[in-house]
């Protein structure tokens, strides 16, 4: 049972923080602009394809650097050429505007890289086993993400508080309004946060592909997940997504862990089930197998009784 | 909207010029099977007429009501699933019903959780709404595939429509049969959402779209009206997918998940979410898109999601939106003078998307025939894909139409806004 | 019973800062009340408190007797008290018609009907034409109501505020921005509709205010110094320093 | 009635157009699979084995019953049961009498419901349903009918073989289970905990889980708990991204143990899961790959690997498909379908691999020799995916012991 609990926590505190990298971008992304943006997870795609297609020339470590940025500038033409343009239309024609950007890049990708997985593998030199705990090998590329993970944190961190940029940011965080009339390029500021917001899922890309496979629906099965985070955290609040994704994260990996069912909590009052009935599906019901849907869950309650998030104060 | 609707309401319009619209769109209806006979196209429009009340119910949400939902696929799927219930307890006796007042049931379940679901989603509006519809239509299709014995698991659950009551004569065992119903169903739905639009509670919803704040001031709490609006709407995305369930006699996964949601939406909004009439060309264009375009090319979708993105960008109000800035020039016999411009923009660009569109085929059949298939055929004509010449002649396409019609796009800018210079301020569509 | 709104030790504070510290006033049935005050004396705030817009931190509010504090303004409107905005706040998509019927409706008693076509419903549909007539605008009601002039836009704002024949009417700031013939037009509108009807109203206009007003309340730092005729506002001397000779100083 | 006289009136002439073009030379073969969308890599391979196998088999060598050709149309269902009756309903509309399909049994499900109910309705223009893959049990046991034949073997008949296969592995005392939450997913772990309860009772199942179908993001923490339990052995229905992960996660942690898997080749997967899955990653499946069987089945092989150097054989059954229709229309001497049921019907017939394979007569399930192969890159003549990995036959199984009672009762037309 410890073994579990053990890599139950590290499996869950790696998911947590590769969501954190898409999650940082969405919320900047998110409380600047006031765009949930659909489109951020096809990023963290579009990351892991360029990778894989510079790692058949060069290597792993070169689409390390090289993908993201592509991504990045790829981001800054999006924001340059269509988000603002689409902006005069209001809120809801620039959510619908990355919704259907989504769809258009999960169809790119396809058109591109056809539809079959893609075989993007990790570099040789971490393809061993960092250590072995209870009998169970703990792969040195996941230590490798975490590391990389909790980089990304502490540098996005450092800017965030230290740098002139990332006072500007935060003012554009807290009030939005604000920035323009301290004579800020408000328009460059867009398109940079929104250019490091896609290189950053892009970097989550590029080190997820190989761990989590590198197929054109590997989008639509992130998306929405990071979408939660940034809801679930709270507006505006680094740290709300940085505990949201922590939390989404363990939620998953302890919920698949945790063999529980419903029939085993009614045991607890002494109540017995029929097998037959037409709610025979409810009784059986286990943890595990609503684990992925755990998160739409606590996005729902947190909407109806705490719009503003865990830690937002902001009202989405 | 307003514009039409308001024009519409002038005082002093006589009843024949009321019901105008509504006799030519019920002889339509009766007509169509007539001009297109074959067993694809009845099943086609039968398609249309359930994706025409699905994707006006949606829009009585997004462009009436301001409320932007992903997952409206919920109330049109459980809708289908009740009904093909009903159709298996018509089937085994268990209630002796015409099979046409199956979708009434539908409607009603969609209206039972549209209640229960808008009882908290629609406390506000905008983000809010948005990301309530979507976590709950991910939990409800998720249910659907753990609770089996409603939902039937992946495989769905059938039924068999010939069953139940004979009513004159008709026991649904042809697609045309199947045609009327739906007709019958598309037009008094269609009146229906058309009448709610026009009641103190429809204005109410635009009301509260254009200004929720506003409306509050004037009497109406914002998010009583967004109820209402919801549960309307709910009901008849409910007798959508009761008709559904009738026409396919199955009902599965598919009716009730995210890309479904998708679907309604990217209908709606190509439409014309501004025009009550949008999301009815909408889903008649995207139902064409979908069964006619992907036999001819694999990579349909690709177009579908350029089309939309497109329309986003630069025709926020749909191919609606334009079409009704054409009306101003019409009223004002002015379409001659836009004639040629119109030729001299539309060719080149015409020659560009064939370039365009050809370049995109030839590289998706490269690189998906085997290697000795090189010869390859797009809108009759023959080639082989290995050669220069056709790449040359694609590629020459698309620059030089491109570039014809980039350089011709001030001159017709130009036109365009002649002819719509001297409006007076009353016809001001084209804002 | 002849107080229309009676304000009782009326507060208001955001976070740590108090804006409205302890008002009281009462307005009597039919009067033409206007209140001044300097940039951020709390003005449109008391407005807010009073149509709903915003929840008291502390006193009491209450229209014709019957307390309506913290009431969603849509129960305040109801219980008959209607008010127009400083920002303009129409409905800019539809058409200028459709904004003052929506503005009718819940007084014809149509709540939320879905069973009346609009349309049909004769004695509504004059009404809205007496409206529009009211506020000169039969011309453009069937332009969407985003596309009409400022001017144009301002009467439609207080259009839509009277239509519903609410017996107390509030006017933020109605010829803010105005010039002077529209400032003009108006002054006549707003005496015509408020015709029997009690008004209060904020203005910065002092012309506007000494032509319209019957009684003056001078709001400073969220605390009212004086409430008078317009003959005793002009010369009372503690309204002199502290807000008219301010103005004159600005000005 | 006036309108309904001119319905069927419509509807005689329609069918007796269809039934003129019955006895032209060319049979139309619609195949409904997806061809855009996530799932259309399987697809396209599908539809590359029916036209090379139609050509190979049937064209190449003159056609059947004195010249008449096969043509392979396709259709694109995009992976739903909707899309795939609009599909239906053009097939017929274009003269296609014969329908094949195979991915995703929910599909499966809505045409073989489809068919039934058209060829009712409408006995003058039947359509066969010829399901190459779909195989949940219960489309040839309680949901079973006539116009339905399946040449793949069914979750039940698989997990009997695979079954067979442990009974003999004395070192497995502990089996994990893990499938996808749906019917086949449960389908596989029923059949799984009553064929060992019968083969093997000393061995227990210490886990049977079922996961959420394409929405498991990381295995890894399946894995763990696999791990976890001390299981020997894995089995699992999964197939496209879940089993990739499935099979990657299980290799990240170091287990090594056998997996059995009813799906874990080809389309990518091979190459995705490579050298971590060596020796661990076993499929249950029909015709043996390597090493080859028989001379033909290599030329076979080889000649499909030159037309489509970038897809493999992964259904060998197609080729059966092909095979036996054109040999049911030989014998019935006719391309209408009521007299190519009648003939497939308890047909049997020798496949490329010299097996020889029966149509069960009761419920048009095809009984057939399987083999339980094992990911390797040792001893491969044909690869897959061009990856140097391919699956080596381990164990076969006779036909006749794969075979288990049916609960099917068809209507057969008089």
């Amino acid at each position: 049972m410890f073994e579990l609990l053990f890599f139950s926590l590290l499996n869950g505190v790696v998911t947590g923080l590769l969501l954190f990298m898409l999650a940082s971008g969405l919320t900047l992304i998110f409380s600047m602009m006031g765009v949930l943006n659909f489109a951020h997870a096809s990023f963290y795609m579009l990351g892991a394809y360029f990778a894989y297609t510079i790692s058949t020339y060069v290597g792993f470590w070169p689409g390390l650097i090289l993908a993201p940025i592509l991504v990045g500038l790829v981001g800054a033409v999006v924001e340059r050429y269509g988000l603002r343009h689409v902006h005069r239309w209001g809120h809801v024609a620039e959510l619908i505007f990355t919704f259907g950007l989504a769809f258009l890049i999960e169809e790119v990708v396809q058109f591109i890289w056809g539809k079959d997985t893609k075989a993007y593998q990790e570099p040789e030199v971490l393809q061993f086993a960092l250590f072995n705990f209870f009998g169970q090998d703990f792969p040195a590329y996941k230590a490798f993400m975490l590391l990389i993970s909790i980089s990304i944190f502490v540098v996005l961190l450092l800017i965030l508080t230290k740098s002139r940029i990332g006072l500007i940011i935060q003012a554009a965080i807290t009030h939005p309004n604000m920035t323009a009339m301290l004579g800020h390029n408000v328009p460059l500021v867009f398109m940079g946060v929104f250019g490091v917001g896609a290189a950053l899922a892009g970097v989550a890309g590029v080190i997820a592909g190989p761990a989590l496979g590198t197929f054109p629906g590997m989008a639509v099965v992130l998306g929405p997940i990071v979408f939660v985070i940034v809801v679930v955290g709270g507006l505006g609040s680094l740290v709300g997504a940085f505990v949201a994704s922590l939390l989404i994260g363990l939620l998953q990996t302890f919920a698949i862990a945790l063999d529980y069912s419903v029939n085993d909590l009614l045991m607890l009052f002494n109540i017995t089930t029929d097998a037959d009935s037409a709610l025979r599906d409810l009784w059986t019901l286990s943890l595990p197998q609503i684990a992925p849907l755990l998160p739409y869950l606590l996005l729902v309650l947190i909407l109806i009784f705490r719009p503003t998030g865990l830690f937002g104060k902001r009202e989405t | 909207m307003s514009n039409i609707s308001s024009a519409q309401s002038a005082p002093g319009s006589s009843l024949f010029k009321v019901f105008r619209p509504w006799i030519f769109l019920a002889v339509l209806l009766i007509i169509l099977p007539f001009i297109f006979s074959s067993g694809i196209s009845v099943y086609t429009m039968n398609l249309m007429g359930i994706f025409i009340i699905f994707a006006l119910s949606y829009n009585m949400l997004l462009g009436q009501g301001g409320m932007l939902s992903f997952g409206h696929a919920v109330y049109f799927g459980l809708g289908g699933f009740m009904s093909v219930h009903f159709m298996n307890y018509i089937e085994y006796e268990i209630f002796i019903l015409p099979m046409f007042l199956v979708p009434i049931f539908g409607g009603i379940i969609g209206l039972i959780f549209a209640v229960i679901i808008g009882s908290f989603s629609t406390r506000r509006a905008g983000t809010v709404f948005a990301m309530i519809s979507l976590g709950i239509g991910e939990l409800v299709a998720a249910s659907s595939l753990i609770f089996v014995a409603f939902f039937g698991g992946e495989e769905g659950v059938s039924g068999d429509r010939t069953m139940g009551p004979n009513v004159l004569g008709f026991d649904y065992a042809t697609d045309v049969e199947v045609y009327y119903l739906i007709a019958i169903w598309a037009f008094i739905t269609i009146a229906l959402m058309y009448m709610f639009s026009r009641t103190p509670m429809g204005r109410m919803a635009n009301a509260v779209r254009d200004n929720e704040e506003r409306a509050e001031f004037i009497g109406y709490s914002q998010r009583k009206v967004r109820f209402i609006s919801f549960c309307a709407s709910g009901f008849f995305a409910g007798i959508a997918g009761g008709l559904f369930a009738i026409n396919f006699e199955i009902v599965t996964e598919e009716n009730l998940n995210a890309l479904t949601s998708g679907v309604v939406l990217l209908m709606a909004y190509i439409g014309g979410v501004g025009f009550f009439i949008g999301p009815i060309i909408g889903a008649v264009v995207f139902t064409l898109l979908q069964t006619l375009l992907s036999n001819y090319t694999e990579i349909w979708q690709l177009y579908v999601g350029v089309l939309f993105v497109l329309t986003v960008m630069y025709a926020p109000q749909g191919l609606t939106g334009i079409l009704a800035m054409h009306l101003p020039v019409i009223r004002m016999k002015r379409v001659g003078p836009l004639l040629m411009p119109y030729l001299r923009i539309g060719i080149p660009t015409i020659i560009c998307l064939i370039g365009l569109v050809g370049l995109l085929e030839t590289v998706h059949h490269v690189r998906s025939m085997p290697a000795d298939q090189t010869m390859m055929s797009l809108a009759g004509l023959e080639f082989d894909t290995h050669s220069v010449l056709p790449w040359v002649i694609m590629v020459v396409f698309t620059v030089v139409g491109g570039f014809v019609a980039k350089s011709q796009a001030p001159q017709f800018r130009e036109a365009w806004e002649e002819a719509h210079a001297p409006v007076s301020s009353d016809g001001g569509s084209a804002k | 019973m002849s107080i229309a709104i009676s304000l009782n030790e009326v507060r208001k504070s955001f976070g740590p800062t108090e804006i409205i510290r302890g008002v009281n006033l009462n307005i009597e049935k039919g009067e033409r009340h206007a209140i001044i005050g300097p940039n951020g004396a709390g003005k449109s705030t008391l407005f807010h408190l009073v149509s709903g817009r915003y929840n008291l931190s502390g006193g009491s509010v209450s229209l014709n007797g019957e307390e309506i504090s913290n009431l969603p303004p849509y129960e305040i409107y109801r219980k008959g008290l209607s008010r127009s905005f400083q920002v303009t706040n129409i409905f800019p998509m539809m058409s200028v018609f459709e904004n003052v019927r929506c503005g009718i409706m819940w007084s014809k008693d149509y709540k939320y009907s879905f069973w009346h076509l609009v349309d049909r419903e004769r004695e509504l549909n004059e009404r809205t034409q007496e409206v529009l007539a009211e506020i000169g605008l039969t011309d453009r009601q069937h332009v969407p109501a985003g596309v009409l002039t400022y001017a144009e836009q301002r009467a439609l704002e207080i259009g839509i505020a009277s239509a519903g024949g609410a017996d107390v009417i509030m006017l933020d700031e109605p010829t803010a921005g105005m010039s002077h013939s529209e400032t003009d037009q108006a002054i006549a509108l707003i005496r015509k509709i408020t015709e029997g009807k009690t008004l209060v109203m904020v203005e910065h206009d002092m012309g506007v205010v000494f032509d319209l007003a019957d009684r003056i309340s001078v709001l400073v730092y969220g605390e009212i110094i004086a409430t008078d005729t317009p003959e005793n506002i002009r010369n009372n001397k503690a309204v002199q320093e502290a807000y008219l000779g301010a103005e004159a100083e600005h000005a | 009635m006036t309108i309904k006289s001119t319905f069927v009136a419509g509807a005689v002439f329609a069918t007796m157009s269809a039934f003129s073009v019955q006895a032209a030379d060319v049979v139309k073969i619609g195949f409904i699979d997806p061809l855009s969308g996530p799932f259309a890599s399987t697809g396209t391979n599908g539809l590359a084995q029916y036209q090379f196998a139609a050509e190979e088999l049937v064209n190449k060598k003159g056609g059947i019953l004195d010249g008449v050709k096969f043509e392979i149309v396709p259709y694109d269902n995009k992976i739903s049961p909707k899309e795939s009756l609009v599909q239906l309903k053009r097939a017929i509309g274009e003269d296609v009498h014969y329908i094949v399909q195979g991915n995703s049994s929910g599909v499966a499900n809505a045409l073989t419901d489809a068919i039934k109910k058209h060829n009712r309705r409408n006995p003058d223009s039947r359509v066969l349903f010829l399901n190459y893959s779909a195989v949940d049990p219960a489309l040839t046991n309680e949901k079973c009918n006539y116009w339905h034949f399946r040449f793949d073997a069914n979750a039940d008949i698989k997990m009997n073989a695979l079954t067979e296969v442990i009974k003999v592995r004395d070192d497995i005392k502990k089996v994990y289970l893990i499938g996808q939450d749906y019917s086949f997913g449960k389908a596989v772990a029923k059949a799984a905990v009553t064929f060992l309860k019968q083969k093997r009772p000393d061995i227990t199942i210490v886990g049977n889980e079922l996961h959420p179908i394409g929405k498991v993001k990381d295995f890894t923490p399946y894995a763990t708990k696999i791990r976890a339990s001390g299981a020997d052995a894995v089995i699992t229905g999964n197939w496209g991204a879940d089993m990739v992960g499935l099979g990657k996660a299980i290799g990240d942690t170091g287990l090594d143990i056998p997996i059995y898997t009813y799906y874990a080749a080809n389309d990518g997967i091979t190459k995705t899961i490579g050298e971590g899955g060596k020796d661990k990653i076993r499929l249950v499946h029909e015709g043996p790959v390597n090493p080859p069987s028989t001379p033909e089945y290599s030329a076979y092989h080889t000649a499909f690997k030159a037309k489509f150097p970038e897809k493999d054989v992964s259904q060998f059954r197609i080729a059966n498909v092909i095979g036996m229709l054109a040999a049911a229309m030989e014998k019935a001497g006719s391309t209408k379908p009521i007299d190519v049921a009648a003939q497939l019907e308890g047909m049997e017939f020798t496949t490329l691999h010299g097996e020889n394979v029966v149509m069960r007569a009761e419920d048009h399930q095809l009984i057939q020799p399987i083999h339980v192969s094992v990911h390797t890159n040792e001893g491969i003549t044909f690869d897959s995916d061009n990856s140097g990995y391919g699956m080596k036959t381990e164990m076969s199984v006779a036909a006749a012991d794969t075979a288990l009672p049916t609960t099917c009762k068809m209507k057969r037309p008089k």
